[in-house]
């Protein structure tokens, strides 16, 4: 089976040329096309075509309306309840069986590996496939290939299965809106992009994966382009505004992937081959410092696509897009990426790189953890808070790279994350669904009455996160926290990792269940706050459809029992082909530690937001305490700072540029021109119209040319 | 050299001959009838005559033909042949482009005005023609004295006599230092025949002072008929104020006139071969000036006729370092790309001034500003206008381009000395279309004030046909142009023993 | 004694007084007149340089410089005539024979 | 030593220049003409001495004759054409001055010290006394148009016709319109 | 076969001037067309053989056009047309392109037959200097289009372009002035028999020894590298030789903004590798650095300044400026030669270098062609006057943002390709300036997308409701544009295929040089 892997991106990339060649040109001939009257530009339009989606043929719209409508809507998207029209229902269909066949692929690859039944398996453990070359030039290889190993098996289990329930969750999510074949489209562009990325045997490969999902994360980002901005941009607590947010992703992680090519071009340069598994051959001839430097600036386009410290700016102004691609892009699969790029050269990052190349990840990724979880405990917008947190826990994900002796670590929670995540965030959207395009938590609480599912598989995987046993969060993060303390003891007593971790661990549980209890709990509610309570917002709530429940139930049992993969290395086991020695983590004292912190959190989130007997102003009623939350509340103020940096640096720079064109360059152009006209006019001023002048120059020109040849003649005699 | 004159010499002397009897039969006609058309007719299908005797003698129709006849004086080598053809093309082209023009703003009668083009044009078949001094001296006062006439014979305002008086005292001025020029190399030498004169001038030292005033007097003489700088400043003046066929006439004729003596005097006369060490700096230095006047000159015109002058001074310019390129090593390659360019120069300039004299003939306006929208007014005058003035400007695929790569090609090729010099006319061609597409750009770019199509004379079409067909032709042809300039021009130099 | 020389310098004071002449007075007759001046310098100077060459051997006999003067004369005439036409007729149109006035064309 | 011929050529030499100068410098047109004839005249006395009679002869009939007699008329023609109290030089006379200063003197300085190759046995000689050479008008007349011997015929046919040319511009310029 | 691919045009273009003014634009069309398909069959006519090298050109036509001994002077021009894989590539992305402009122009006014024809005139001119094989051929050729040019941004361009007509007459004909210059020089101490590219591509990297200048000795390869260079420059344009363009491309109609930017600043790149890098490699390896910088430098340059423009004309000329930065720097990198091993590195960086002449050339020619159609029913270009225009034109927004993209270099699309290989290659020889220019790579990003966040997203700014979408012509325009930008993105092989022998016949010639 391993052989027709490339079955698997095929899928989705068949869905999406169906999609967008068949049926939804069928979708849009079916579409009444509204009669444009003359006078038109501006006139009233009946509703039900009021909303077209891009790609729609040449409509002519009634803007103010619109825009009134979004504005209703408090800045997302609108036509629920309209109806989705047949061939786009078909069209998603198409992608979601596509999908549904991908996934069975998958899991028949993930089997075959884990029985070990993979023929012509080479000696690193996986096959390279070769699809076709793009060029070579003598030994320079630049072949579009694929590579299929363990650590490919489990991604694309984890790709096609969160991107398939996250198919099945939009065609609830979605029904209804107008770019609903659209989204499906760059749904299942996203899908192949990322099973590109992962599928890489290379760094050409990846690099187009790497690009294409960034392209994906674009669009779906800004998928409701035409929104209205809202009033109040620069306010934390505002929904982010698809249209900046989208170039804000694209570019913050392009600026990551200068870096990313730079290695690359270093590493190219020094070995002459893109492939990872010549690589890991080549790269011990390498000049340590400049292999240790290139993997540092891998790393950093790892830093850009997986949103760590500092380039993280972008994923939460990412949650502007729909909330499942938050799910499926910028919580479980392609911000994983960068992890999924450390892990992939986890060999040479640990084994031939200079270890300051680990510490950066290591370092960089702790204290985005940490950074992130402070900045996600005063967000108000449920999403925001679910997106630093996934930055915090890719930092997680970061430092199990870099202080394990094997990529499991960090690659065990990047599994049981996208599980949990992804669970969190479609529980977030039916939430956000329920009750009406509301993220601000604080016009939330109780929901757990209304929309019992959902709470339910939210709350198991808030449990999760917070490394409660024996949810999966606990398996892989405990390690995590574990090898960071044996890290600290190997290198001298250097517990900063550790200390960062741990901590994290703490706020993490607390600002997870503050989410919690403010969306589904809170005073009054049962179980102690834990089950419904007051409801703040409007409205009528009402639990999700099957379509989009259903997701959250499947995406529970991996977050549940996902986990138990860690018991005594099974993972790292079929990860990595090596008998890794296990302990068992409920032996250490550390353990104990790590899971008093997390209940101390969790504790501390119930009495401030599920009983709420302790006030909210707990810590910010003094005047540090308001200082330091002001800071947090506005993600330390970075977003203005980059903001200052482009408006003033970048584009003073590139004003100077043009200035100089301008009045420097385009200056002496023009003077150039003005002098010869200056000389043309004097020139022509000799011409005074009188016959003896003419004579006197004729004549005088004589003498001069007679002067100078017998000036020669003397100085050549 | 025969010692009498007979038939053959006769038939060496033939085309002018048979022009100045075309002449004549045209003033007669003139008496005779009232007919302009026929009188442009016979003037215009008389000049077949010369054509074929000069073919006759191209081809040795009637046998061998003498290389010198009249004692030395005329002489048909193959420069003089090429350029009997020039002038002819000048002459016919001259003499088609004038037909309405004549009779519309000339005080001369048809007759008149063509016998007096044809004796001019019989005074420049012999300027090429022949080897010694004062025949040279007697065809240039008939090429000029005619001229002075044309340049006073539009009927319409006082500039025309302006012209002519300013035109008729600065040539008498000029004709006076080239005739002292002649006076002392004759002085230096003994004698006025130039092939005796290279013989006898190997004795004198190439410093010799005497012979160097000679060189410079009869270069100014003879560069003022070329418009060299500095005898220059009489042709925007004139060229403005003599009516337009006439301004075209003494715009190509009397310049290839002018080079055709020049060449002739100071290759054939051994002039270079004595002094080259001097003079190529000296034709070096006016060329320089020459084109950069010109071309620079010529930016801020208004009238097109004095842009046109200007041009003809800057186009000079080139011809002046094809010059020097000859005097530097005194060979033959020079003189080659002055021929050619000589060749394209004149049909180029024969185009554009067609083109003025189709506005003129409509319009008689000739300000820059007049061609405002020609080409929706006129398309066709206006595309080959357009097309000869960017031959004229160098740009490809007109031929123009290729005279000049191949005048500035030699000129690289023939000494360092001369690298500098390219470069400057590199940068003065960049100059030069400026101008000469500001007309481009007037007349297809802005839109015209008055719309109404300008109609155009047919004898005005075919020139100009004529003149676009002939660039075209001479692009793809160049090659072969090039091989006869370069037989010319080694004809040019075999009497010398080269 | 007279040598060829003096002929010669003889005739080139006389060419420059000419040339002065032509080059100064604004009355376009006397210009006429002054060229007038400069082609008869001339003529004295081939006809000096003629009777010079007079023994020589090869050309002598040709009387080169004495024809050429013929010759000059000749033209000189016919241009005087021309020249006289051209100034009666700027004079019947511009009432002017002043060449310091005679600047319609410049620039 | 100062024989006759000498004596006649510094006479004739002053009066030329004299008269040139008359000329070139006095305001009154018509007495710049006058002096022009007595120019052409001590012309002819240059040629005579040079034993060039039939110059002489010429140069009095066309120059002395001829083109003054043209030049008076013409200045009759032109009458007031000059306002009378306007300065008869132009601007530029200093500078028309400096150039024929110059002129002169590198004319003079290029003939005479230049080496003129065929005339070296003859330069020196006592041009007046040189007696007859030959300027006969016979033989004039045969370089002038003798088919058979080396003569100019070719230039002189084409004098004809610049005397033509000449003739017909003059008609067409000079006519009314 | 080169002559009727070069000439037809000419032909077509008087026939257009003769016809009636409404059958113009079809003359136009099918000769335009034909010539498209003679140009393919260039390609496929080879296929399976060889698609030649400088030392043996495919389709060669050979006339003594002229030919003459003077003395010791011997000028010799030939009307010689060939092609390799380079040539052929251009010779189909001018006719392709020109074909394109023509539809892409099918209405416009006034004077639509004059148009007509100075297109054809523009791609004889064009052709000419891709196909001709010697160089006073080429350098005939290479002004042939100045004046159809001029005249078409002179009688079709915007507000300014009397102006930008003639900033680009004159910056490219000052550029002309070193190029012939540098010609001279080359074709003398070659040893002045012919200019033909056979004899020039094996006598020319052998030159050595200096030339006096004002006292100093400079090296003769460098110094004719860099006159004959100077047009190429302009033409590219490099930095600081390239303020003509935002003005001409700004001031242009689409159609030839287009052409300009599709194949005119192709000829200075073409120029480049051929000519600067196929002649005189050692005169190229000795400035090397510096043409890299220079090339860093033009993406930076012309990166920043694309960021500030308010006219996205005027954008996407600073961004071609940037683009074709990347062609110095691939060919500049090329040029070095460090040791004998990184030959394929630097292949690929001229191979990199050569395809982004194609890739830039039908992307940049697709964004003009988007601004088109915005400006033909906006009659503004103005970023920000837009907004949310996504809402009524979205299938402009797709393909705009498609163009976008991949001019930004995403894979997928051809830019990427080039690009890479590029990035790829050069780092090998010209670490430092790669590095530079990779960063280009951001800011590219960061201004196009910015553009269409401003013009495309968000609210749809009530003014503009009225706009309607691309129609079916436009489209077909644009959707062949995508065809082949994404058959080049995801398929590249057959046109390096093309490239390879033509360029690694160059590299092996300069390395050779550095050999010896």
């Amino acid at each position: 089976m391993v052989d027709y892997v490339w079955l698997i991106p095929a899928l989705p990339l068949a869905a999406l040329i169906i999609v967008l060649l068949v049926t939804r040109p069928l979708e849009l001939a079916g579409r009444p096309r509204p009669q444009r009257t003359a006078g038109d530009a501006h006139g009233l339009h009946s509703v039900p075509d009021a909303h077209t989606a891009p790609g729609d043929e040449a409509v002519s719209h009634e803007p103010q309306a619109h825009a009134e409508e979004h504005d209703a809507h408090g800045g997302a998207h609108d036509e629920h309840g309209g109806a989705t029209p047949f061939w786009a229902r078909v069209g998603s269909i198409i992608a979601v069986l596509a999908m549904v066949a991908a996934f069975v692929i998958s899991v028949i690859i993930f089997a075959q590996f884990f029985t070990g039944n993979v023929p012509g398996i080479d000696a690193h453990g996986g096959k390279t496939l070769q699809i076709y070359d793009w060029v070579s030039f003598g030994p320079l290889k630049y072949a579009i290939q694929f590579r299929v190993d363990t650590l490919t098996a489990i991604m694309l289990m984890v790709v096609t299965g969160v991107s398939m329930l996250v198919h099945l969750y939009s065609t609830g999510y979605m029904a209804g809106d107008p770019g609903y074949s659209r989204f499906f489209i760059e749904l299942s562009l996203f899908t192949v992009s990322m099973l590109i990325l992962v599928l890489g045997a290379n760094f050409l490969v990846l690099f187009i994966g790497w690009e294409l999902v960034g392209l994906s994360s674009y669009l779906l980002i800004g998928f409701w382009f035409d929104q209205a901005p809202p009033a109040n941009l620069s306010d934390p607590d505002t929904p982010p505004y698809p249209p900046p947010a989208a170039l804000k992703a694209f570019v913050t992680t392009r600026f990551g992937d200068f870096g990313f090519l730079i290695g690359i071009l270093i590493l190219f340069f020094s070995t002459g081959t893109f492939d990872f598994v010549q690589l890991q051959a080549a790269t011990p001839h390498m000049n340590v410092a400049l292999l240790t430097l290139a993997m540092i600036l891998v790393f950093a386009g790892a830093v850009g696509k997986s949103a760590q410290f500092p380039l993280h700016v972008w994923l939460p102004d990412a949650m502007a897009g729909p909330t499942p691609v938050s799910a499926l892009i910028h919580a479980a699969t392609m911000v994983a990426a960068g992890v999924y790029l450390v892990a992939r050269l986890f060999p040479i990052y640990a084994g031939v790189a200079g270890p300051q190349a680990l510490q950066v990840v290591g370092y960089i990724g702790g204290f985005t953890a940490l950074f992130a979880a402070t900045i996600a405990l005063t967000q108000n917008d449920i999403k925001k808070v679910l997106a630093y947190s996934t930055i915090s826990q890719l930092g997680y994900m970061f430092v199990g790279l870099a202080v394990a002796e094997t990529n499991a670590t960090g690659m065990f929670h990047l599994v049981t994350h996208a599980a949990f995540k992804a669970l969190l965030f479609l529980g977030s959207g039916c939430v956000i669904l329920a009750v009406h395009h509301i993220q601000d938590m604080r016009k939330m609480g109780g929901l757990a009455r209304f929309m019992p599912i959902t709470a339910l598989t939210m709350l198991i995987a808030t449990l999760s996160i917070s490394g409660i046993p024996p949810f999966a969060g606990f398996w892989s993060k405990d390690p995590i926290i574990a090898t960071a303390f044996e890290y600290g003891t190997a290198h001298g007593g250097n517990y900063w990792l550790y200390g960062m971790t741990a901590f994290t661990a703490f706020l993490t549980a607390f600002y997870m269940f503050r989410l919690y209890f403010m969306t589904f709990g809170g005073r009054g509610g049962g179980v102690a706050g834990l089950w419904g309570g007051r409801y703040r917002g409007e409205g009528h709530p009402q639990e999700a459809p099957w379509t989009m429940w259903l997701p959250l139930v499947i995406l529970a049992v991996p977050t549940v029992l996902l986990g138990f993969w860690g018991i005594n290395s099974g993972f790292a086991h079929y990860l990595t082909g090596e008998t890794i020695p296990y302990v068992n983590p409920f032996t250490e004292a550390l353990t104990y530690t790590g899971i008093a912190v997390a209940v101390v959190g969790i504790a501390l989130a119930w009495l401030m937001y599920g009983i709420e007997v302790l006030p909210k102003t707990l810590f910010t009623g003094n005047p540090i305490g308001a200082l330091v939350y002001r800071v947090l509340f506005h993600k330390y103020y970075l977003d203005e700072l980059y903001g200052a940096i482009i408006k003033y640096v970048v584009l003073g720079l590139a004003k100077g540029c043009e200035l100089f064109d301008i009045y420097i360059i385009d200056g002496l152009v023009n003077g150039s021109a003005r002098f010869v006209r200056g000389l043309a006019r004097v020139s022509s001023r000799s011409e005074t119209g009188l016959l003896q002048n003419y004579g006197a120059a004729m004549f005088g020109g004589v003498i001069v040319i007679l002067v100078i040849v017998f000036f020669a003649v003397g100085a050549l005699k | 050299m025969t010692s009498h004159i007979d038939a053959a010499q006769i038939w060496l002397l033939s085309p002018e001959l048979s022009v100045v009897l075309l002449s004549f039969v045209v003033l007669g006609l003139d008496l005779l009838t009232r007919r302009k058309t026929l009188v442009w007719a016979v003037a215009f299908i008389g000049l077949i005559v010369p054509l074929v005797l000069t073919l006759s003698l191209t081809f040795n129709w009637f046998g061998e033909r003498p290389t010198t006849a009249f004692f030395g004086m005329l002489t048909t080598d193959s420069y003089a042949l090429f350029f009997k053809y020039l002038f002819l093309v000048i002459g016919f082209c001259v003499v088609l482009v004038s037909y309405q023009y004549v009779e519309k703003y000339l005080l001369a009668t048809p007759g008149e005005y063509y016998s007096i083009i044809l004796m001019s044009l019989a005074g420049m078949m012999l300027m090429g023609g022949t080897g010694e001094l004062i025949t040279i001296y007697i065809s240039l006062e008939l090429t000029s004295i005619p001229l002075y006439i044309l340049a006073g014979l539009s009927r319409r305002d006082g500039r025309s006599a302006e012209a002519a008086i300013k035109y008729v005292l600065l040539g008498a001025m000029s004709s006076a230092i080239l005739l002292y020029g002649m006076a002392l190399l004759y002085g230096a030498t003994g004698s006025t025949d130039l092939a005796e004169v290279a013989k006898s001038i190997t004795t004198l030292g190439s410093g010799n002072l005497m012979l160097l005033a000679a060189d410079v007097f009869i270069f100014a003489g003879l560069g003022f008929k070329i418009s060299a700088v500095p005898f220059h400043m009489w042709a925007p003046d004139i060229y403005e104020g003599a009516p337009t066929p006439s301004t075209l006439f003494f715009s190509v004729g009397s310049k290839a006139a002018g080079f055709a003596a020049i060449m002739r005097i100071f290759v054939f006369g051994g002039l270079f071969a004595v002094s080259s060490s001097y003079l190529w700096v000296l034709l070096a230095i006016v060329a320089a000036l020459t084109m950069t006047i010109g071309n620079v000159g010529a930016l801020m015109q208004s009238n097109i006729k004095r842009m046109m002058a200007y041009s003809s001074i800057g186009q000079a310019g080139y011809l002046v370092m094809g010059l020097a390129a000859l005097a530097i090593n005194n060979s033959a390659a020079g003189t080659t790309a002055v021929l050619v360019f000589l060749v394209v120069f004149v049909v180029t300039n024969i185009g554009a001034f067609t083109g003025i004299i189709a506005l003129a003939d409509a319009t008689g306006q000739e300000n820059i500003r007049d061609f405002d929208g020609l080409g929706r007014r006129s398309p066709w005058i206006a595309a080959g206008m357009a097309f000869c003035l960017l031959a004229l400007a160098g740009i490809p695929p007109m031929a123009g381009f290729l005279s000049k790569l191949f005048i500035f090609f030699t000129a690289w090729g023939e000494g360092s000395g001369l690298t500098f010099l390219v470069i400057l006319g590199l940068i003065n061609s960049t100059i030069s279309i400026v101008y000469y597409a500001n007309v481009v750009w007037r007349m297809y770019v802005i839109e015209p004030k008055k719309r109404e199509r300008i109609t155009v004379s047919n004898s005005v079409s075919l020139t100009m046909a004529v003149s676009v067909i002939g660039v075209f032709v001479l692009t793809i042809v160049i090659g072969v142009l090039m091989t006869q300039a370069a037989s010319g021009a080694g004809s040019l130099f075999q009497a010398l023993g080269h | 004694m007279v040598t060829l020389n003096s002929f010669v310098v003889l005739g080139a004071v006389i060419f420059c007084i000419g040339l002065f002449g032509a080059l100064s007075r604004r009355n376009a007759v006397g210009i006429l007149m002054s060229i007038e001046i400069m082609l008869n310098a001339v003529n004295i100077t081939l006809v000096a340089f003629a009777s010079a060459f007079i023994h020589n051997p090869n050309v002598g006999n040709r009387l080169t410089g004495q024809i050429f003067a013929v010759f000059i004369i000749t033209v000189a005439a016919a241009e005087a005539a021309v020249a006289l036409a051209m100034i009666i007729a700027i004079y019947r149109r511009r009432n002017t024979i002043d060449v310091g006035e005679i600047n319609l064309m410049r620039w | 030593m100062l024989d006759l011929p000498t004596v006649a050529f510094y006479v004739i030499a002053a009066v030329l220049v004299g008269s040139a100068l008359a000329v070139v410098l006095l305001r009154n047109i018509v007495r710049a003409a006058l002096f022009l004839a007595l120019f052409f005249g001590a012309a002819a006395g240059v040629y005579i001495l040079l034993n060039a009679e039939f110059i002489a002869i010429v140069q009095i009939l066309i120059y002395a004759g001829a083109v003054t007699v043209l030049v008076l008329f013409a200045i009759m023609l032109t009458r007031n054409a000059m306002s009378a109290n306007a300065n008869p030089y132009s601007g530029q006379w200093w500078l028309a001055g400096i150039i024929c200063l110059a002129l002169t003197l590198g004319i003079i300085y290029a003939t005479g010290s230049s080496q003129m190759a065929l005339l070296n046995p003859f330069a020196s000689a006592n041009m007046a006394s040189a007696g007859d050479a030959g300027g006969s008008v016979v033989r004039i007349g045969q370089l002038l148009y003798s088919p058979f011997d080396y003569s100019y015929v070719l230039p002189f046919e084409i004098a004809s016709i610049v005397l033509l040319v000449a003739i017909v511009g003059a008609i067409i310029i000079g006519r009314e319109d | 076969m080169l002559t009727a691919i070069v000439f037809l045009p000419l032909l077509a273009g008087v026939i257009t001037l003769l016809a009636p003014e409404r059958s113009a634009r079809w003359i136009a069309a099918i000769f335009t067309g034909a010539v498209f398909l003679l140009s393919l069959w260039l390609y496929f006519g080879l296929l399976g053989g060889s698609f030649g090298d400088v030392a043996h050109p495919q389709w060669y036509e050979h006339l003594d056009w002229i030919n003459v001994q003077v003395g010791n002077i011997h000028f010799r021009a030939d009307y010689a047309l060939g092609v390799d894989g380079l040539s052929i590539l251009m010779l189909i992305l001018n006719s392709f392109l020109s074909f394109l402009a023509v539809i892409g122009s099918w209405n416009i006014q006034p004077r639509q037959k004059f148009y007509m024809a100075l297109i054809l005139f523009l791609e004889t001119g064009v052709a000419g200097v891709f196909a001709s094989f010697d160089l006073f051929l080429f350098i005939f050729f290479w002004e042939v289009e100045l004046i159809p040019m001029f005249l078409l941004i002179g009688i079709w361009g915007g507000a300014r372009r009397e102006y930008a007509a003639w900033k680009f007459l004159l910056y490219t004909l000052i550029g002309s002035v070193f190029t012939l210059g540098g010609i001279f020089l080359i074709y003398f101490e070659t040893g002045g028999q012919t200019a033909s590219f056979q004899h020039l591509a094996s006598a020319g990297p052998k030159l050595a020894g200096t030339i006096p200048f004002f006292g100093a000795a400079l090296s003769l390869p460098v110094v004719i590298f860099i006159l004959i260079c100077v047009a190429f420059a302009v033409k590219m344009p490099t930095w600081p030789v390239h303020t003509w363009l935002p003005d001409a491309h700004t001031e242009a109609p689409t159609a030839v903004s287009v052409l300009l930017a599709g194949i005119l600043l192709k000829m200075g790149a073409y120029g480049l590798i051929r000519i600067g890098f196929g002649f005189l490699p050692q005169g190229l390896e000795a400035i090397a650095p510096w043409v890299g910088i220079l090339g860093a430098l033009s993406v930076l340059w012309g990166a920043g300044a694309s960021m500030v423009q308010r006219d996205m004309k005027r954008m996407i000329a600073y961004s071609s400026v940037s683009h074709m930065g990347y062609i110095s720097l691939g060919v500049a990198a090329a040029a070095v030669a460090t040791s004998a091993g990184n030959l394929d590195f630097r292949q690929a960086a001229l191979t990199g270098a050569s395809l982004q002449m194609l890739t830039h050339g039908v992307i940049t020619g697709m964004l003009f062609f988007c601004v088109g159609v915005l400006y033909d029913r906006a009659h503004t270009r103005e970023i920000d006057v837009f907004g949310g225009i996504g809402k009524v034109m979205p299938v402009l927004m797709l393909l705009y943002s498609f163009a976008c993209f991949t001019s930004l270099g995403l894979p997928g699309g051809g830019g990427f390709v080039s690009e890479y290989l590029t990035f790829t290659g050069a780092y090998a020889t010209l670490p430092v300036q790669t590095i530079l220019a990779v960063f280009g790579v951001v800011l590219t990003a960061g201004y196009l997308l910015w553009m269409l966040r401003r013009s495309f997203y968000g609210a749809l700014n009530p003014k503009w409701s009225w706009l309607t979408d691309a129609t079916l012509r436009e489209r077909s325009i644009l959707v062949a544009l995508v065809v082949v930008i994404l058959f080049i993105g995801i398929y590249p092989a057959p046109f390096v295929d093309l490239l390879s022998p033509s360029l690694h016949h160059m590299l092996t010639t300069a390395q050779s040089v550095v050999a010896r």
